[in-house]
């Protein structure tokens, strides 16, 4: 692990490790609910990227926004999104937060600032400016954190949304999980250059770090927050990081020929956030295996919990999106 | 009442909303300066944080507006001429027509798009578009269409007031047309055509730029002996499909002028639900005036032979009725 | 004759299009892996130059297809699912569409744009519309919906071979459905509509994935003594207005059946173009069944609930010969 | 002038001269006829930025392709397209350019690699990307160069185009005419940082240029043009330069007050291209006044033809539209 000088305490490690294996427990449980056939829609898991959402969302409040991507259970639960309302929503239950009506890429809680999984690539950009922009006129001290994947860094937006958020010196905080593949192509195939280059050309804070590294993501994203929240405006980190699952659950089933080595897959396996972190703190000395152990149990219990209240929930309304197409004015 | 330009009732309902309302915020292209004058005077009374010039970047602007009202404020968002609505169609198509839906309603979208449409001035193609048959088929925003000074205020102020996505769009070069305007606080509410003449003979469905060419072909048809029912939908989503199937009741004949291209027009869908809701009362076959299915030439010969017009609604109106009187 | 898979008639296709004609190159995001299947084994068999995953650029894609095919190559453009056509729109609504007219007939642009569309398989919202309305009503382009294997593969050998762009739009999650295919070079021609059923009662006009329910309708309506006529659209632009209408003239009676969502849809103006040209044959209301005016939601029984489907459509026929028998 | 390595001749001087004294007559003369009601459309003069088309299209080759903006006719006219023929489109005659069917801001020539003037901000972008995609897939060495504005570099296309043209390795020269306005705001209030640290985020070749001295301007075109054809890949060229027109040609008609100084247009007259270049090559003794006033009346007698034939020209054919819409296919 690196040090600099953010000193975290076992009061903030705790929790970091909780919410990584939220993530991880709860899309273990997701990847083989799909692949029993129980989930109606299709999945893209971020397991292996988990220190990326706990990392930065640990300096966030309910007030902040966040914008996720299609791959965004791991932004929802790190943002404090509850897995009940999660797992309901995938299964496509009326007691899921969206009400059954978004699934998998789109889950949202407003209460909580997650304004949306998004099914569209690179559309939380704009989003979270604009947000950054409300932030910005109410003229207090909330940011808004914009995840995208390298793949999503091609999209133009992304530039325009340097060029604004620099511009009016909005608290956007871009976070590029650059997990070496955008679908099934490697990125340097799509990708010309450095991606944290393009962000540099506005001269705002620019950093990379190991996105399996969460204590480094979550030193990188405590500059960033405390310089948005001054008043510094945007700026951009780059979390280099791997995804262990498909792109999407489903893929065995399309794939002619594998698109990456299995070689590939069980390096990145050695370099898991997740096991890292805890070798990390029962190295150190922080946590000990008990409590490590205490920690899975409870996880363990939360999943089985959520996964139950999603399986027992009432089917979606049908109606509903007549009612909810517009406020107070129907479809 | 006064006498008001189309274009200074909409400056008027944005001024008077803005300052009735400090969540309501203006961005654009140059909205500063405002080419139109519909958001001229604004930076000066309102400041820098809720009137802001731009960079030209639609794509973002649009996602920046869904971002900004789900976060609180009641967006204005000018978009200047209605082409360049497609470049910025991501965000429209996929966001803020979607998520309301897609977040099981936990957002609301206060959201007005300003953008000036149509032809009639030599600006060709990119410039000249009626984009609304795309919007109206999203499902999820609405669409206005105001043809006066005193709609165009009334209805502004409703949809500035209201929690939906709201294309409100401006007929283009009409900015200097004036009319009466009250002097009161009024709204008028979306969903409510109006019936800018009464008659018996065939009704006349004019929407935005073709409601004053309804208006000249109601007056040449009543010079003809035939007495035309003009209405005005004002929106287009929501839509008053009542009035327009009561008075295809009473006159038996439709003309819808639109000035969109025909294919998937909103002339097509109003004449579908007529044949449908309101086929026993049809004594003739519904009637379409419309563009034809091209890109808008520059030149001002061929602009004006594919643009409708007076003489073009009032010769479809007098065939139908013609057509009853001659079998 | 040869049973074929929907998706691999559209392979074959392709494979057979572009071992005829080194002109044509494809582009598009993993078109090499190939999620749909529609472009498996092409990489293989043409090379990294004709064949190419792009970097996620929508905006870009449609505008360098543009630009490729002005230079004297026939591009295939695959966007993958409909709604990115959405990002992506600003280039094909105001270049693709626009530009042969805009440089008085100059450029000529030999695209296809290949992309699935529809719901049904709980894709959610911004993986499952059914963009064509927008398409339809640019007017500058041909929009292509294939409903059988056989179809896909002559369509695309058509378009393949034009010199328009075309949105070649594959049916959402179709791809293994099975048909025999011709095994010679075969072309269909665009707007020529298929009659899949002849029939006296009522016609059914089916666009794209609604084909296959309109063939269960039919089925079903058979059962009850009601003989539909089906008809498959194959294109809508260019549209066959001369069969739906013959047809009309024969059954006097109207259902279109269309995924796209109701408002504006090619419901709409099919019923608008058949209560127009065709008023004097319709013995009843021409109706649209269509998704309604919504998102498309997540959850299997909501969705199911918003499109449509062979009872749907077959209650509808019904109603409408019932009517008659009523009346 | 600068001065470098490449040390043009006097052939290669005078046509610099020709092209740039013809955009400026020929647009003198549209401003007036616009002025006078003539035009039926509007107009975007490129009045002051003449050395930036001339100083680049002297490297091209009538198979090499351009895309152009609203403002348009001095890459039209410098890229060889006809006076007569351009001004025909602008009054909206059949024997325009266009057949009267585009007008000002879409004048383009495909015969001479024009691909066209374009009425929507940073469109031409990825049509040159397409273009220069094609040249390379021909193999031979024809390149494709993008013409645009400061505002257009603030479109996301810019750095998709850029992406796609590093990764391919294409022949596209990016050339963006920074005239200081984005319509009528100033470039610094609508443009964070420096544009051409945006090109350079993707380490191609990147020049800035004083876009007022055609020889700087030809000199960095022409070193990009050769880079191109040799396979090289793009590279970006930043030209420094000023409208002396205003944003369109009408915009006294609906301007409540000015958007910018006269003291600026007046400093900006006093590094006027033409006259720079006219002090150039007779301080240079290339040529003597009496061949730059028999180039002038040449060029007058080429305006007043183009004009009068643009007046006498037949009104477009109205039904034009529906035949041409489509190849082969009516509307
Ligand atoms: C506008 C748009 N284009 C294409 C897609 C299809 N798509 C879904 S995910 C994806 C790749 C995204 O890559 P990246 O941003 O790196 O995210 P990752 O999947 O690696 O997390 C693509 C192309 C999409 N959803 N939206
Ligand atoms: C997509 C789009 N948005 C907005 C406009 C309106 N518009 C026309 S020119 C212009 C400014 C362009 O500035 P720049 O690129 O610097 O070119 P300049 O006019 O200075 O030559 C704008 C905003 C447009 N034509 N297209
Ligand atoms: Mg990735
Ligand atoms: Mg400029």
């Amino acid at each position: 692990m690196n040090s600099t000088n953010l000193d975290p305490t076992k009061d903030t490690l705790v929790p970091l490790l909780r919410r990584m294996l939220l993530i991880r427990r709860v899309e273990e449980r997701l990847s083989a609910d799909f692949h029993a056939g129980k989930l109606p829609g299709g999945v893209h898991l971020y397991i292996g990227q988990e220190a990326v959402a706990a990392g930065v969302c640990a300096h966030l409040r309910d007030s902040d926004t966040i914008t996720s991507t299609h791959r965004g259970h791991g932004h929802f639960l790190a943002k404090g999104g509850s897995p009940r309302a999660m797992m309901a929503e995938i299964w496509g239950k009326q007691e899921g937060i969206c009400r059954g009506m978004g699934g998998s890429m789109h889950v949202a809680d407003v209460s909580k600032g997650i304004l949306g999984a998004n099914g569209i690539v690179a559309a939380g950009l704009a989003i979270a400016t604009g947000s950054a922009f409300a932030a910005k006129l109410d003229k207090g001290d909330r940011v808004a954190v914009c995840f995208f994947g390298d793949g999503a860094s091609n999209q133009g937006t992304f530039m325009e949304c340097l060029n604004v958020s620099t511009l009016w010196q909005l608290p956007t905080i871009f976070v590029c999980e650059n997990n070496n593949f955008s679908e099934f192509s490697p990125t340097a195939t799509v990708t010309a250059g450095a991606i944290i280059d393009r962000a540099r050309a506005f001269k705002i804070p620019c950093t990379a770090v190991d996105g399996n590294d969460v204590l480094a993501v979550w030193r990188a994203a405590g500059a960033a927050v405390e310089h948005a929240r001054k008043g510094g405006g945007p700026s951009f980190i780059e979390a280099h990081t791997y995804r262990l699952h498909g792109h999407l659950e489903a893929e065995k089933s399309f794939l002619k020929s594998p698109y990456r080595e299995d070689r590939e897959i069980e390096e990145w396996r050695q370099r898991d956030p997740l096991r890292r972190f805890k070798d990390y703190l029962t190295g150190e000395r922080i946590c000990d295996g008990g409590e490590i152990d205490a920690l899975e149990a409870e996880i363990a219990e939360i999943v089985e919990d959520a996964a139950r209240f999603a399986e027992a929930g009432e089917p979606a309304d049908p109606n509903l999106v007549f009612d909810i197409m517009f406020h107070e004015q129907r479809a | 009442m006064a006498k008001k330009r189309y274009i200074q009732a909409i400056n008027d309902a944005l001024m008077e909303e803005m300052a009735r309302d400090p969540k309501i915020i203006l961005f654009g292209e140059d909205v500063e300066i405002s080419m139109f004058g519909d958001t001229q005077g604004l930076r000066a009374r309102f400041g820098a944080d809720r009137i802001r010039n731009t960079p030209i970047c639609e794509a973002t602007l649009t996602g920046m507006a869904v971002g900004a009202a789900a976060s609180g404020y009641r967006v204005v968002l000018h978009m200047m001429f209605s082409n360049f609505i497609y470049t910025g169609f991501d965000a429209i198509a996929n966001q803020m027509a979607k998520l309301r839906l897609m977040t099981g309603g936990q957002m609301r979208f206060p959201i007005t798009v300003l953008a000036g449409y149509g032809g009639g001035r030599s600006s060709a193609a990119q410039h000249s578009d009626t984009p609304y048959p795309a919007l109206m088929n999203l499902g999820g925003v609405n669409v206005v269409v105001p043809a006066s000074p005193a709609d165009a205020k009334g209805l502004l102020k409703t949809v500035l007031r209201a929690d939906n996505p709201t294309f409100f769009l401006e007929a283009g070069g009409r900015g200097a047309e004036t009319a009466e305007v009250p002097d009161d606080d009024y709204t008028i509410p979306l969903g409510k055509a109006a019936v800018l003449r009464e008659g018996r003979d065939v009704t006349i469905v004019a929407i935005g730029t073709m409601v004053k060419h309804g208006v000249a072909a109601a007056a040449e048809l009543a010079g003809k002996g035939i007495d035309a029912e003009l209405i005005d939908v004002r929106s287009l989503v929501p839509f008053d499909e009542d009035t327009v199937l009561a008075s295809v009741r009473k006159t038996g004949r439709l003309v819808v002028a639109d000035e969109a291209r025909d294919r998937c027009s909103a002339a097509s869908h109003i004449c579908a639900v007529v044949a449908d809701k309101g086929f026993g009362s049809l004594k003739a076959a519904p009637k379409r005036v419309t563009v034809p299915n091209v890109a808008m030439p520059y030149a001002p010969n061929a602009e004006k032979n594919v643009l409708p017009n007076a003489t073009k609604i009032a010769e479809a109106a007098a065939a139908l009725v013609n057509a009853k009187a001659g079998s």
